[in-house]
């Protein structure tokens, strides 16, 4: 490591030479010192929501009310970052416009509904805190809990939607109940029935659905679907997910972190006309006034100054690189 | 007779194929057949060498023809219920019976578990018995695979007896020990060392990312425009300079925009139609069993 | 001491356990990495019956008796075949029977590689589609896209965008081909840019996991700092 | 009966395809030599070998995390060909794995390999690892399984997914050569950045007919090319009708305006939504 190192160093060296910890250590500073401020000073960055934002945000509000939107909800803790921040904005706007929602992970995680409901119970707290109705469970929205295996599953549900989903829930007070008898799933009867079809993942479960369901084409309002399913991928998954989006294989798709501060600035403010590159006249009206920025806008100043550093450190290797190939002599 | 296996509503109709639960008819069947089974199993020891490749193929093959079978199979009508021709049957059938076949892989890659835990035991009791290094580790964690285990499996049939309503009220002795073991330790555990990839990626971009090619340069130059894209600060402030200059095309998001729809996404999809195809030339390789070495040595 | 606050800290030590490799390899990460794996092990043992087996053989086998909820569902004795089948993979240790293990796997293979096909048509056919940009523009509608454009119209400056497209989806694909031995400078030149438009893709990827991935270190360091020490310790908030 | 999501045209195109390979298979066999390109990362193959049979360090081997596809079926015939190297300089080898099936199939191939090289005493079943089914714990074993028996040369090859970077930087830390290569596109730029060798998209596909020349294999991999020539002419085909029908225009029934054409109105798109045309015979 450096103090072995008996040749004194020049300082095109110096700036290629920090130690991995050293690296680490200054990581942790920043994160943690951005987290700390963006809680205590409650700050609300600036943000230009995308195409893909936009039109996802678009179609879960043409939705009609009342309609029934399968949320398939395929992440656990481990991806909270990205994904609860998602996943509360979408069940925000879910719930003021009165939408029922049955949610369920098809991914083998066991973990993953409860996870869902955690947030539901948590989004609903607020709601009661704020005065507004809470979301009643099994009337307003039913928790299909677990199916192991993503690829049958969607496979099943294009055969036979009434067959592939087998499982109970509870009503208010009563035992656990068959899920087809709650007002939210009562009306389905084919796969088409439904209103939308949202992924919530940190994986590759959107190629599996994108393989294995098909909707026919629909129109909600002024927003005209050619499928009903949209998805809130992490920033990993988001370049891939991305092309399904461009061959409108799904109508939506929400990036990460940053798409979750998109969705809560459209929730704030609204689309207005010309803003949306697809749908050029839509106008929708935001939730002015209510508790839009939440825990996409809490992480997200961190996020710039970690992307800074990376960035300054990248520069700096470089800078260091370029110093001292001109002292060793030339393009050596 | 009814391909459909599945849950229904009705009382069933009970044929040669099922019967009702816990009846002794059923269970006498399910016993038979597993001795059925178990014999099968026993003669395919016996079974000469010459036989074994066609026999493994022919397993193969019939599994992946359901699929192939239910891909090129034209659908039925949905509307129609009277009259149906042989194709459309064919047609039906296969519909049906796909939510049975969906789950198969998946019990069969389940009863194969034992053979990793196996592995597992065997090289921890191994590390254990030998004394080797590290062997005081090894009995940690067999500590761990029973202590989850017994508060899984306790937890889950304490809840098969219990009311949703009661749990929320008083959560047991089993389902709190599960509760810290999965939520607490499992969970965080999955959590910190996902998030360890920041750092990984911090050292290696600032290591490995020097402007020393082409390709280099375009690749660092397209991370450092995307990067900046996704930090609302930065795209306000660029986007408020470059203002409606060249019709409003030097904004930042605009560029990301672009680099997005017209050279990110056929690069990307290129790649993927690629391996799509190679993919789909192994699955054939491997359905037709024509693959030599390897599996098929 | 509450319960949720003893959580947290087990939550917040075995961060830290797996956080030690960061400075060097220790004695501490080698613990919390067995346990890690101990748990891991611990669960898939758990949900090998809970979640896969109980729902996806044994009821399906056994039926299940009716309930004030719903009706009576038959049992199928044919499922109990796939016991014996998978236990022939246990076979793999004995040298003269080993053979056997691949029935199993052949079936499972089987199973996952019959379904490419489907997959393909409905994943790239439709990509395929919409990578058949035109690329002859209406000039006499402007040169720009304006807010209210005319619809249908493709206008010179989504031309040129649409002429990269096809560029670099043809060039990255040609790229690929691996089995020809092109000659003609032209073929040559095609492949190399191929492999530059590429990097662009992966650059944009770098850009989007970056982001996850720092997005998962502040998710921990909100754990750390806002749930357990500010929430947990202190009780503020 | 009816293709109704699809079309009989996109069936005859996905059996044309499936019908190229089966057919450059069956013309491989005949012949000897076919051309395959160079593929940098796979001649690093048996230097990364030599170097850990020189440091006396074992080789690390990790088919992904995948279930049991071809995916993993394709690093596992790979493996097969670095294992009969080490098994040739006596060089330990471990594997370590995610999936109980892939487990299984990896002990058969592997002690297969051994027994054919007539070194069936040296096998040690336990070299084949399964570590744990879950992500991150395997990415946690694994890195301490690279940290404790410094393995020299590592081979990344399969379905990666997050734990790549892991493994690869965890790696990089104490000097091991790497060759890698994952079939999940967002993985490929971290192993740019941290290892040595990287196979990018299907060159992993090509790796096994590259290092066996095995006919079967070169010749499926020349019904490949000709598969993505008959995309590249789909494609071009497709732009060309779509530039053509671009100026087309016609009179909107509603308004009675000159317009240009609808999206649904195109050739291309009735070519592939054959249930526009259906519904509209419905109505």
């Amino acid at each position: 490591m450096a103090t072995n190192d008996p040749t004194p160093r020049s300082f095109g060296q110096r700036l290629q030479s920090l130690s991995r910890q050293t690296v680490y250590l200054i990581l942790i500073i920043v994160v943690s010192a951005s987290v700390l401020i963006s809680k205590f000073m409650g700050l609300t960055l600036p943000n230009k929501p995308g195409a893909g934002s936009q039109d996802f945000f678009a179609a879960i509000m043409a939705i009609p009310e009342g309609s029934t939107v399968f949320i398939q909800s395929d992440v656990t803790n481990s991806t909270r970052g990205e994904s609860a921040g998602q996943f509360e904005a979408l069940l925000r706007i879910l719930m003021r416009r009165n939408i029922k929602f049955a949610v369920f992970c098809a991914s083998g995680e066991p973990q993953a509904p409860q996870v869902a409901i955690d947030v539901i119970a948590r989004i609903n707290a607020q709601r009661i805190a704020n005065g507004e109705r809470a979301y009643e469970r099994w009337n307003d929205w039913v928790s299909l809990g677990l199916f192991p295996d993503g690829r049958a599953t969607a496979k099943a549900m294009m055969a036979n939607l009434r067959t592939a989903i087998d499982k109970k829930d509870t009503p208010p007070g009563k035992p656990p109940t068959d899920v087809w008898q709650s007002p939210v799933m009562e009306k389905l009867k084919v796969i088409d029935d439904i209103g939308l079809y949202i992924l919530v993942t940190a994986s590759k479960t959107s190629d599996i659905l994108v393989e294995r369901l098909k909707f026919a084409p629909v129109t909600y309002g002024d927003v005209p679907l050619r499928t009903k399913l949209g998805c809130m991928v992490t920033g990993v998954m988001g370049p891939e997910t991305n092309n399904y989006y461009r061959s409108s294989q799904i109508f939506g798709v929400v990036i990460g972190l940053n798409g979750a501060v998109e969705i809560e600035h459209l929730m704030e403010n609204g689309i207005k006309p010309g803003q949306s590159e697809t749908y050029r006249s839509l106008s929708i009206e935001g939730f002015k006034g209510m508790q839009n920025y939440a825990r996409g806008m809490a992480y997200y100043l961190a996020l710039h100054t970690a992307m800074g550093l990376l960035i300054v450190l990248v520069i700096m290797g470089n800078v260091g690189m370029w110093l001292t190939r001109r002292q060793t002599g030339g393009g050596a | 007779m009814n391909w459909l296996f599945l849950a229904q509503a009705e009382t069933p109709e009970y044929n040669f194929w099922n019967g009702a639960p816990g009846s002794p008819a059923l269970l006498t069947k399910v016993v038979i057949a597993l001795l059925v089974g178990i014999g099968i199993m026993i003669a395919l020891m016996f079974a000469p060498t010459r036989l074994r490749r066609p026999l493994v193929a022919l397993a193969t093959f019939v599994a992946g023809g359901f699929w192939m079978a239910s891909t090129f199979w034209p659908t039925a009508p949905d509307a129609v219920t009277e009259g149906r021709n042989a194709s459309e049957k064919v047609a039906i059938f296969l519909k049906d019976v796909t939510s049975v076949v969906a789950d198969f892989s998946n019990v069969l890659t389940a009863f194969l578990l034992g053979l990793g835990i196996y592995s597992i035991v065997s090289v921890h009791g191994k590390r254990i018995l030998k004394r080797q290094q590290d062997w005081s580790f090894s009995v940690v964690l067999f500590a761990s695979i029973v202590l989850m285990a017994i508060f899984g499996y306790a937890d889950w049939m304490d809840e098969q007896n219990r009311t949703a309503a009661v749990t929320a009220l008083s959560p047991g002795f089993w389902n709190r020990g599960r509760d810290l073991l999965f939520d607490g330790m499992l969970q965080n555990m999955d959590a910190a060392m996902f998030s360890l990839i920041a750092f990984f990626i911090l050292s290696a971009a600032y290591r490995a990312f020097r402007i020393r090619s082409v390709e280099s340069t375009i690749l660092l130059s397209t991370a450092l425009i995307v990067m900046l894209s996704l930090m609302g600060v930065v795209v306000s402030a660029w986007d408020g300079l470059a203002g409606d200059f060249a019709g409003g095309n030097l904004k930042l998001s605009e560029i990301s925009k672009f680099i997005n729809s017209n050279l990110q996404t056929p690069g990307i999809q290129a790649v993927k139609f690629g391996l799509g195809i190679a993919t789909l030339a192994m699955a054939m390789r491997i359905w037709l069993s024509l693959e030599r070495g390897g599996l098929n040595s | 001491m509450d319960y949720s606050f003893i959580k947290l800290t087990v939550g917040l030590i075995a961060t830290i356990g797996l956080y030690s490799i960061l400075y060097r390899e220790n004695k501490f990460y080698r613990l919390t990495e067995h346990i890690f794996v101990g748990l891991a092990a611990g669960w898939s043992l758990v949900a090998l019956w809970t979640v896969t087996l109980k729902d996806m053989w044994w009821s399906k086998m056994m039926g299940a008796e009716a309930s004030e909820t719903s009706g009576v569902v038959a049992g199928y004795w044919p499922y109990v075949f796939l016991l014996p089948i998978g236990l022939m993979g246990y076979f793999v240790f004995n040298r003269k029977h080993s053979w056997m293990s691949r029935i199993p796997i052949g079936i499972i293979l089987g199973l996952v590689v019959g379904q490419e096909a489907g997959a393909w048509l409905k994943r790239d056919l439709p990509q395929i589609e919409a990578a058949m940009k035109p690329i002859v523009p209406n000039t006499e509608v402007g040169f720009f896209v304006p807010t209210d454009p005319v619809a249908g119209a493709l206008y010179p400056s989504q031309m040129l965008g649409n002429i990269i497209f096809l560029t670099t989806m043809l060039t990255v694909l040609s790229y690929f081909l691996f089995s020809f031995d092109f000659k003609t400078k032209f073929m040559q030149k095609s492949t190399l840019t191929g492999r530059w438009l590429l990097m662009i893709g992966f650059g944009a990827i770098f850009g989007n996991t970056v982001m996850t991935r720092f997005t998962l270190l502040i998710d921990r360091m909100y754990f750390v700092w806002i749930e357990w020490l500010i929430q947990g310790v202190f009780k503020m908030g | 009966m009816q293709w109704k999501d699809t079309g009989w045209i996109q069936m005859v195109f996905l059996l044309g395809m499936i019908f190229m390979i089966l057919l450059n298979i069956k013309r491989a066999k005949g012949t000897k030599e076919l051309y395959i390109r160079r593929i940098a990362g796979l001649n690093a193959i048996d230097e990364a070998i030599g170097r850990s049979t020189e440091m006396g360090k074992p080789v690390l081997m990790v088919p992904g995390i995948g279930d049991l596809n071809a995916i993993s079926i394709q690093a596992l015939n790979i493996f097969a060909y670095v294992t009969r190297t080490a098994a040739r300089f006596a060089n330990p080898i471990r594997i370590c794995i995610a999936n109980p099936a892939v487990y299984t199939v990896a002990q058969e191939i592997i002690s297969d390999v051994y027994q054919k090289e007539g070194l069936g005493d040296r096998y040690d079943p336990d070299s084949v690892r399964f570590v744990s089914d879950r992500q991150f714990a395997f990415a946690a074993g694994v890195s301490g399984i690279i940290h404790r028996e410094q393995t020299a040369a590592t081979f990344f090859l399969g379905e990666f997914f997050a734990e790549s970077l892991i493994f690869a930087e965890t790696a990089n830390s104490i000097g091991a050569i790497q060759v890698a290569s994952s079939t999940e596109t967002t993985q490929t730029p971290f192993f740019i950045a941290a290892c040595d060798y990287v196979l990018i998209g299907d060159e992993f596909y090509a790796a096994s007919a590259y290092l066996s020349r095995e006919p079967v294999l070169v010749g499926s991999l020349v019904g490949q090319d000709w598969c993505k020539i008959a995309v590249i002419g789909l494609i071009i085909g497709g732009f060309i009708t779509n530039s053509i029908e671009q100026p087309k225009m016609l009179k909107d029934e509603e308004s009675g305006k000159m317009r240009y054409l609808k999206r649904e109105e195109r050739l291309i798109y009735r070519i592939f939504h054959p249930e526009v045309d259906q519904e509209k015979e419905a109505k």
